[in-house]
């Protein structure tokens, strides 16, 4: 079993209200260590085994069509160590 | 005239739409997800809801639905094809429309009655209304914050293609207060608030969300 | 661990069991063996302890409760009583309705969006059970201080789990409270009501009948989750320092829940199932022990069938899992393959797990080996019952003899100052921080909603029959004189279906209150179950169901009592509704009722920080006239629009019908402090057309109704003898509370 | 300018509505690779310096009283390189 992790944020241009709602939050519980925040999804898929060079295609073409939305977000996929 | 309501699972509007295009005179068709023909229906209304949940992000699933195969194909044609909420959603996620739609920008569900304008009475949907005028229907939603990138923007707006615009404060953060747009053809229209929802008074707050289903009407007698 | 099979407990009578653990005591342990006859299985004990657990078996409030049955108003519009899933009342055409209110208080404490969200999902599929379509759900919310910190992690949160699923089943909120006190800070108060309809024909019931017929389950699989949630959690006192005993909460899946119920309506629509229970508290030892209490023969699971999410669950765990979006029907074998041909269409995972048989046992298999042998009534329906000791607390007769002690406005800026305040007060103040949260127009049929008196939607759209609801509790009342405070909770609700044309018909509640351990506590419950079957009694109105919610308390500080009472109403035409305020200029208003210094409990006397002297007597027999009054007006026309005063009294009803449609007003009294803040019950204030005023009189007379003049509608303020406030002012002071206090 | 993200996942026992929507769209588009999908946050902290000892307590103490809830959820603070 091995789990590949696909990251999808917001592209930078895009307004992150989730994002500000928390670094507007964090200095009224005391917390000063942000400058700003983002808030994006992040999806642990599980598979078989070890990722095979084709599988991890696979599983870009799908961040790709299913999991971001090229028009407001951009994603990373890594194999989980 | 057939106007064809589809229901995806966790569609919850499509009752409404339904009853929507029969107070405006026409013939409601219930189309299903799964389906695989659109039922000689002339034009198709993508109701309200969460489809899937809204899991992931909103009408991301839904789009890759059987029956959506269809409506792109037909939209390409020059179909009316109405997205409303949801709907509207799910247009956007299928590319039949530009941009996309977002959290609202102070993260709560909003429920409310929404002044609108219309700023296009020249597509499928919209020809019963005059070029600003100002009606007052439901809006509700969590995400129907419509974003894009500036270039997109810039063509919509020098296109005629934003249809309709909130008044007043910006309810959810959109772009330019994007209520609703339309494709470059006029035929698939995609629109935040709910018409389907201010068709009687009497359960709503105005009757003037009327327009879009007679319009559709006059779009088919021409 | 190893399988503990019947086998095995037959072997090793002495084998230890953990039953102090799961909340039983040793004389309900001792009981169990005396049924079975040896010691229960680890299977047998599970089910037995979250079944007779407080939640459950409702094991020290059945001997009050009784008195539901006991003293029922003879009413032939109760279809189903007490007992069932939820009750069901005849309102007329064919149509029946079901409605009841659920509490899920201790989880929403510990995780405000999830226990808010599944309380929806559970009193959904309550409604679903009975065979009906949920039609909208309503939310009577309690909080800590509005000011405290903690109240800006718990209510945001609850308010938009309670969106989050009701809005995503496409149910209509068209109610509810939103209300602060101190009392409630470790312990808000999440109950969820909902509203469902069908025709009589489709009612369905909780049974297993019918040997050789299948036991199936549908909807999403069985995890982990929540595994004691209800009975553990909802009967543990939080301490000062939390619960040791927190168990995981569940998180719901909206989604899966309204595929759910097209799925069941689908079901019942072809008429495919005998009986149904959903899977809520206790899950599959109370479906199941339910199920075949509520028929005629004996019923056999394999419960190695259950689909899991977690495939590493135990048996026991099983049992216990309170998983949510879960059901159980009984299914002739003939209907199943259609049954599952539905469920596939709607992508709902289904099992048969057993079937029913002609004995008198329940039955539970695990891999072919018996782990449950049980006589299913002494599961489900013939648990522990105490008759636990009660006594009138020391403070009654302390506050009760203390006189109320607050500053009575007089002057022009004195009553300004005053009607402001009210109108800014967190429990007075307008609510659409909440409420616009929450879907209102979904299903096309909401003909009234927040800020209305009563929720009201239309169930046939060509007659337009239409139901109205109202829940109210007013737990100031409650603490003075909580025989009293029930029945002027059952009043009011009442009063506010007739205020929009609406006559009541059927009562559901929610009983929420400190540990039933403390004899004071015990005391306050049995005061107000007393008062609420007196009051259903006298005013017709017969209990169709509802629920207790003990142990809201944080140490040995309970929860004020907060009997939360729901009335039903019917109404032939919908588009007839009287509205809350009037929309035009020119109108007489009139008090209906008499005022006197009831300021004991009132908003006025919780601002000023007291809550002692007596509460007002309730006067049930002056009320129904008050209703009659008020319907006989609605027949004939006569009211252009109808307002309850409760909370707040003139001053909060005057600043909520000015500030509706924006007309104004001009009130001239006699008494204007005391007449401004009392809150004397059975009050309403009416709109009338000038000339319509003999015919007004005449009503009064009819109904002995006092009906005095107490101003006229028209102009941009609202004007009170020699004080003037504009409406602008007014509103600012009354939408601004919540947006300051929850951003 | 480093950025501190923190990851929050629910518990492995506590049902995922989203994740399990994904795992089941996912075959319906052909991609036939996971087992099980969960899907969680990713909160990108931006901060002004390498972070300090004493930041990432305070970032661990912000993860568990703002950023998830215990009673349901998990987290991890990491430092971006
Ligand atoms: N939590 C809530 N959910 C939905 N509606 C609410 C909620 N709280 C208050 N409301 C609505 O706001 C209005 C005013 O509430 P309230 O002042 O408590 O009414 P009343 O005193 O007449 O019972 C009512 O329409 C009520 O149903
Ligand atoms: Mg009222």
């Amino acid at each position: 079993m091995a789990t590949i992790v696909v990251e999808v944020m917001l592209k930078p241009e895009i307004l992150d209200p989730q994002g500000n709602a928390v670094a507007s939050a964090l200095p009224r519980l005391g917390f000063t260590f942000a400058q700003s925040v983002r808030q994006g999804k992040r999806f642990e898929i599980i598979i078989e085994a070890e990722p095979t060079p084709e599988q991890l295609a696979e599983v870009e073409k799908a961040a790709e069509v299913l999991l971001s939305n090229p028009v407001i977000e951009t994603y990373v996929v890594r194999v989980e160590k | 005239m057939r106007v064809g309501v589809i229901t995806f699972p966790g569609t919850l509007d499509d009752r409404d739409a339904a009853r929507a295009v029969n107070f405006g005179g026409g013939e409601s068709v219930a189309l299903w997800h799964a389906d695989a023909d659109l039922k000689n229906v002339d034009a198709v209304i993508l109701p309200g809801g969460f489809s899937y949940g809204d899991y992931l992000r909103c009408g991301a699933i839904s789009r890759f639905a059987p029956v959506m195969k269809l409506v792109i194909e037909a939209a390409e044609k020059g179909m009316p094809v109405l997205g409303i909420c949801n709907g509207f959603q799910v247009l956007c996620e299928s590319h039949l429309l530009p941009g996309a739609l977002t959290r609202n920008s102070d993260l709560h569900f909003l429920c409310r009655d929404q002044e609108i304008e219309i700023t296009n009475n020249t597509t499928a949907w919209t020809s019963s209304f005059a070029i600003g005028e100002k009606i007052t229907i439901p809006l509700k939603n969590g995400e129907g914050s419509f974003q894009c990138d500036d270039q997109t923007l810039a063509a919509l707006e020098s296109e005629g293609r934003v249809i309709a615009r909130y008044i007043g404060e910006n309810p959810n953060g959109s772009r330019n207060l994007i209520a609703g747009i339309s494709n470059a053809r006029g035929n698939v229209v995609g629109l935040m608030p709910h018409p389907e929802h201010a068709i009687d008074p009497l359960t709503g707050p105005s009757a003037q969300g009327l327009g879009f289903f007679t319009s559709i009407l006059n779009a088919m007698v021409k | 661990m190893s399988l503990d099979t019947v086998a095995a407990a037959k072997l090793t009578p002495e084998n230890k069991q953990p039953f102090a653990e799961l909340g039983l005591k040793p004389d309900e342990y001792a009981r169990i063996k005396e049924i079975l006859g040896r010691r229960p299985t680890s299977s047998e004990l599970a089910m037995y302890s979250v079944m007779w657990s407080e939640h459950c078996s409702y094991k020290s409030s059945k001997v009050h409760l009784k008195q539901f049955g006991d003293k029922a108003p003879k009413s032939d519009a109760l279809l189903v009583g007490i007992g069932e899933n939820a009750g069901v009342v005849d309102v007329g055409q064919g149509y029946a309705v079901t409605f009841k209110i659920e509490s899920h208080n201790h989880p929403s404490f510990v995780e405000p969006y999830q226990g808010a969200a599944t309380g929806v999902g559970g009193i959904v599929r309550d409604i679903l059970t009975m065979g009906a379509r949920p039609i909208a759900v309503m939310d009577p919310l309690r909080f800590g201080p509005a000011d405290a910190p903690d109240t800006r992690r718990v209510l945001p949160g609850i308010v938009a789990g309670v969106g989050g699923y009701g809005n995503c089943l496409g149910l209509p909120n068209i109610g509810g409270e939103v209300v602060f006190d101190q009392t409630y800070a470790g312990n808000p108060l999440v109950n969820a009501l909902c509203v469902g309809v069908m025709k009589h024909s489709d009612i369905k019931l909780a049974k297993a009948a019918g040997a050789g017929n299948l036991v199936v389950l549908f909807g999403a699989k069985t995890g982990g989750d929540g595994i004691g949630g209800v009975s553990v959690l909802a009967s543990e006192t939080f301490g000062a320092g939390g619960s040791t005993k927190r168990p995981s909460v569940q998180v719901g899946d909206p989604f899966v829940e309204k595929i759910l119920i097209e799925c069941s309506l689908e079901i019942f629509a072809e008429d495919l199932v005998v009986g149904i229970q959903d899977l809520g508290g206790a899950g599959l030892s109370c479906a199941t022990s339910e199920l075949a209490s509520g028929g005629s023969g004996g019923m056999k699971v394999a419960l190695d069938k259950v689909p899991l999410r977690d495939p590493s669950l135990s048996p026991e765990e099983i049992l216990m899992s309170e998983s949510q979006e879960r059901m159980c029907a009984i299914v002739e074998p003939n209907k199943l393959p259609r049954f599952l041909e539905i469920c596939k269409k709607w992508d709902v995972t289904v099992t048969s797990i057993g079937e029913v048989t002609d004995g008198d046992r329940l039955e539970i298999t695990w891999n072919g080996e018996l782990i449950v042998d049980v006589p299913p009534r002494t599961v489900a329906h013939e648990g522990p019952v105490y008759n636990r000791p009660l006594a009138q607390p020391a403070y009654i007769d302390e506050v009760n003899s203390q006189a109320v002690n607050v500053p009575i406005p007089s002057s022009a800026g004195e009553i300004k100052a005053a009607v402001l305040k009210l109108a800014g007060a967190p429990n007075l103040a307008d609510k659409s921080w909440v409420t616009s949260q929450y879907d209102k127009y979904v299903q096309g049929n909401t003909i009234q909603s927040q800020p209305d008196d009563s929720g009201m939607v239309r169930i046939d759209e060509k007659t337009h029959l239409g139901v109205a609801i109202s829940t109210d509790a007013n737990a100031n009342w409650s603490y003075l004189n909580p025989y009293q405070g029930a029945k002027l909770a059952l009043a009011e609700a009442a009063r506010n279906i007739a205020t929009a044309g609406a006559r009541p018909l059927a009562v559901t509640n929610c009983l929420n209150f400190g540990s039933p351990e403390d004899p004071g506590v015990m005391w306050q419950f049995a005061e107000s179950v007393r008062g609420l079957a007196d009051g259903c009694l006298e005013m017709g109105l017969p209990v169709t169901g509802g629920n207790v919610s003990f142990y809201n308390q944080t140490g040995s500080v309970a929860i004020l009592p907060t009997p939360v009472i729901g009335v039903l109403g019917v109404i032939q035409d919908v588009r007839t509704r009287m509205p809350m305020s009037f929309k035009t200029a020119d109108l007489d208003l009139y008090l209906l009722g008499d005022t006197y210094a009831d300021l004991a409990g009132s908003e006025w006397a919780f601002l000023h920080d007291q809550r002692t002297g007596q509460s007002p007597n309730a006067d049930l027999a002056r009320e129904m006239r008050l209703i009659e009054l008020l319907l006989a007006g609605h027949e004939t026309k006569l009211f252009s629009a109808a307002h309850d005063l409760s909370q707040g009294g003139l001053s909060a009803g005057l600043t909520e019908m000015v500030l509706r449609y924006c007309v104004g007003a001009t009130i001239t009294l006699s008494n204007v402090g005391i007449d401004l803040l009392s809150e004397s019950p059975g009050r309403v204030v009416v709109a009338i057309e000038p000339y319509k005023f003999e015919a007004l009189q005449e009503l009064g007379l009819k109904f002995s109704t006092t009906v005095s003049k107490i101003g006229t509608t028209g102009g941009e303020s609202l004007i009170i003898n020699d004080c003037v406030i504009s409406l602008d002012e007014l509103r600012n002071e009354h939408t601004s509370t919540f947006p300051r206090l929850f951003g």
